[in-house]
């Protein structure tokens, strides 16, 4: 038996004083999951309206989103920026946790500056951004976009990655560096294969975040190129179709798959270093 | 292959708060010494030191003869055994044990030299096992071929056994210790457990406060410690004061020459016997079985503090009880007195 | 000398070998630092245009944020939702973290639950609040706003009580239960105070966040209360003056103040628990 | 006030692995009893139990003849030293040596309870102190003081003493004993410490696997232990193979009817001696100097594995050099065997 089990059992054993709390934590659950709720049987509605309750069952507004091929372009568009999004945020996040590490009494200074995209104005910063493009001549690209997502999505990647590395015992690169190893073996070697799994998390959150994400969105892209979230707020500001509600379903779809990603790796990672 | 290794007037501050004062010490060429001392006392730090972890503010660290202070730790030729091993759990027991031949670039026939050294810890074949299926006696081996492989100058040990449980920590002692008589390389270990240091050492150092307070064998530190904290640490003592006549009750003892210092009695050192039998009076206040020996508290008319023996258990041949009356008498081949403590 | 300041000097000591992964942690600082040094110099221009570099300094456009009353009624609009939504974001993620401590097992598949809302496509949400609000006759009040904005100021509000949470050693609940004290006597006397800190910082990490939220501002403010953000963002759409810049200006000055406190709440907490 | 505790046929599973089996136990009414076992020996597991904090499978555990199975650890009437103490960092150590008579709703006049059991630990005054002021050993005392505060019926203690630095943990020891003697309050302790559980412990329980191994005193368990894990695991131990013929090789004894068996002798119950003396000779391979005493492995013409001998440092002279001969003797009262392990 793991002192883990043995800890979780001692934990039951005071469950059965305090249902209380643990109700809490069941509404709790309830509360942020019933939106979804009603979102997704709302775009099945047979009718034209977009209702609480739904007017009948249909597929036809998912049939509808595949129809035209607007939607599909954007869902491709969303992809595209977010997956490299996501891509250049996990490789700058990672750099940062392995740095930061390193310089612990710094790094405590530095580490509240990632979080700072979490309170950062959004509006604000799309301004920035788009400000900076014009003089760069890039304001008709997706660089703009891109850097932007990146930075938004930095702090979920780097407190991923992070969360991994504040568990690595800091034995291992020192012992490594006793051994002779340059710093870049221990981080190649060492530190990287123990963080795999850290950093897939970290890579399906920021992408699922910036999949979803709006303002930057609306404000940065190029025409024609627009994202599904900005695709999406467009129409929705014009009127409210259930075609809004059937591509939001699938969007929810979307992020349950990535969450169940991210629940397997971080369940595959549990057991690996359990044993 | 193996160095002399040399400290010299070695001085650290972490902090603004002073770890290490004027540190001293010499570790023979292929000898064994051991870092003892209370928790706080330095040990660690000037392990850290030698490994050039940590930066001295003042002092030399010298390796045969060479200042190593500007060298990094992967540039001084060390292996070290760190307290939990370090071993990388994602790798195999022969990749670990490869890591610092490949990281240094030595020799070509690899796989013939984590043999050899897997072979040398009784490990023999298990350089396909995943570190994270081997038990921590396993570990602790895998981590000394590992810090040996690459025929280092210098073996460092971070309370080695320290995460081990007591039977197989003692069973590692000897082994430890042969092992390294037999690779013969130079070795400082860092412990907080006397037992641990007192066996294994060739040479033990005693730290207090930053500062080395003694240095010398197991047998001259516990039989002659030079000051009343190092009586104190290592063992169990009685101190008795000696009175301005140089009479130190309630031992029939005259020292003259040392008045107003303590005699150091080890609780072996007194023998407890029936009332009918030599020396002098005294009443049991407690007894403590500690399996094979006996620890015994007397109270004696002319002394404020109880008196603590250890007899062999089969000596008395029955176990005194509390209030028992009984004769103490004493068996010294020399007196050895320390000063008391400031 | 505390085990964290020797550990500290260890890793110091690695440093000089690694030069590298320190200065890609600076250049990632100055990166996220970069927009919002962008837009604020482009507040004091006193030209007529939003610009970069901005023509010349003047106060004109700050002044023009107090002188007619929407910026400041947007402002105190805001303020009262944000307060509001992080004051029940903490008092739900706060029973949560409790709660799921005490069921750590089941908390280990509730917890990415937790997460969902930073995954959670914002607009889907959003429409969904409005679907539900419009039968229950909210669709007028700030009800619906205040209720989204704090589930998504949930999960930063839950992790940062949950990681104080599990620095607690269990075994002060285990000895609280077993000196007769009642769950909610423990709670109370025991581990509430031992959170305090964590449950300021997590107040104020979750009011920057809803205090910078668009989209749901947008969606679910009623009419003539609609929060800064939605302001900013509607004038932005329309014309880029430079009263943006400088309304954005005092948000990230906001920003900052709180994110100081929040910085100084964690600096005393880390003294208190290392003294 | 104090009560008899026994734990009858316990069986105890934790995520399908079996973690108790059908462990019985009597404590006598204010008694000290330990649990000493290696980990993961179900020692732990059966302190919370007895806690209420783990609910077991079968069996009953009866507090004074009651069954406390379905009553909350706060019903139970308990106090616990728990392993790190658990003091509330936020609460002054007055603050916490009130919680429970406050929890509990005990009585009227707090502070002289509380000043009461702060004197009783020794930290009279100490009310308004932090407990992030404290040191390890008052921390510990001010741990004894809170779960004696509530008059428990029963007291538990979770590796009372382990954290505490040895000198410490030796002074504690017999402070612990006399505090409990002094309250009578029933006991039991869980240790993986042999001093600590043979020198304080009234009764000892050594665990194995899950099962109750033995349950004897100190002394029966250190001299007459019941199979060879016991043997092993109390100290250390040479087990000589009885031949068919009675013999027990190399020693001069003769038991025809334990042929097959173990003869357990402890290495303090060989005597070592000049080559001129009587007994048998020896070469000594290993020496190990343990402060007072000797530690020698000594290697014998008829005996395949080495004997381990424990001598007062006193007693042979001088220190034996590995390699050199010497005379090994016996000394004991009686002979004791057991069953070879299957």
């Amino acid at each position: 038996m793991s002192a883990t089990d043995l800890e979780s059992n001692l934990r039951r054993g005071m469950r059965r004083q305090r249902p209380w709390l643990v109700g809490a934590g069941l509404l709790i659950t309830v509360y942020l999951v019933v939106p979804m709720l009603i979102v997704v049987p709302a775009s099945f509605t047979s009718g034209s309206f977009l209702q609480v309750p739904p007017d009948g069952f249909s597929w036809r507004w998912y049939r509808a989103v595949f129809d035209g091929d607007d939607w599909t372009r954007a869902f491709a568009s969303s992809v595209r920026v977010s997956a490299t999004a996501a891509t250049a945020a996990i490789a700058v996040g990672t750099l940062a946790a392995l740095g930061l590490a390193r310089v612990r009494r710094f790094g405590r200074v530095l580490r509240p500056v990632f979080f700072l995209p979490m309170v950062l104005p959004y509006i604000v910063f799309a301004l920035g951004l788009g400000q900076v493009a014009i003089p760069l001549g890039m304001d008709d690209t997706l660089w703009p976009l891109l850097a932007g997502q990146a930075v938004l999505c930095l702090p979920i990647a780097f407190l991923t990655v992070a969360g991994g590395m504040s568990k690595i015992d800091p034995a291992y690169a020192r012992a490594a560096s006793s051994m002779g190893a340059s710093w870049w073996r221990t981080v190649w070697k060492v530190e990287l294969p123990l963080l795999r799994r850290n950093i897939l998390t970290g890579w399906l959150l920021a992408f699922a975040f910036g999949f979803d994400e709006v303002v930057l969105a609306l404000f940065l892209s190029p025409p024609g190129r627009e994202t599904l979230p900005a695709k999406l707020y467009t129409e929705a500001s014009q009127n409210v179709s259930p075609l809004l509600a059937s591509v939001s379903g699938l969007v929810v779809a979307l992020t349950v798959l990535v969450a169940l990603a991210v629940l397997v790796t971080r369940r595959v990672s549990a057991g690996g270093s359990r044993s | 292959m193996s160095l002399d290794v040399e400290i010299k007037d070695l001085s650290l501050s972490i902090g603004g708060t002073r770890i290490l004062t004027d540190v001293n010490l010499r570790v023979p060429q292929g000898s064994f010494v051991t870092l003892l001392g209370p928790s706080g006392s330095g040990k660690s730090t000037t392990l850290n030191v030698l490994a050039g972890f940590l930066t001295p503010d003042r002092g030399q660290v010298l390796f045969g003869g060479q200042d190593v202070k500007d060298l990094p730790p992967g540039a001084r030729q060390l292996g070290i055994v760190f307290q939990n091993y370090a071993i990388f759990p994602h790798m195999t027991v022969g990749e670990n044990v490869r890591f610092p031949l490949v990281a240094q670039r030595i020799g070509t026939d690899h796989g013939k030299r984590v043999a050899d050294m897997l072979e040398l810890v009784k490990l023999g074949g298990f350089e396909k096992r995943r570190a994270s299926t081997l038990s921590g006696g396993q570990l602790q081996r895998v981590a000394l071929a590992r810090a040996l492989a690459a025929r280092p100058q210098v073996l460092l040990l971070d309370e080695p056994l320290s995460a081990l449980d007591k039977q197989l920590r003692e069973a590692m002692q000897s082994e430890l210790k042969a092992i390294q008589r037999e690779v013969g390389v130079t070795t400082i270990s860092v412990t907080h457990d006397q037992a641990e240091a007192l066996s294994m050492s060739d040479l033990v150092v005693v730290m207090n406060g930053g500062r080395v307070e003694q240095a010398g064998t197991a047998e001259e530190m516990y039989c002659r410690p030079g000051t009343e904290f190092l009586a104190r640490f290592l063992g169990e003592v009685n101190l008795l004061p000696v009175a301005p006549d140089g009479s130190c009750r309630p031992l029939d003892v005259r020292a003259t020459d040392a008045t107003g210092r303590l005699l150091v009695i080890r609780p072996e050192d007194l023998r407890i016997g029936r009332t009918d039998g030599p020396g002098f009076d005294a009443t049991v206040t407690d007894v403590q079985f500690q399996g094979g020996t006996l620890r015994l508290e007397v109270s004696v008319p002319d002394s404020p503090l109880p008196l603590v023996v250890r007899s062999s258990y089969a000596g008395y041949g029955s176990v005194p009880r509390t209030g028992e009356k009984v004769r103490l008498s004493h068996d010294f081949s020399f007196l050895h007195f320390v000063d008391p403590a400031a």
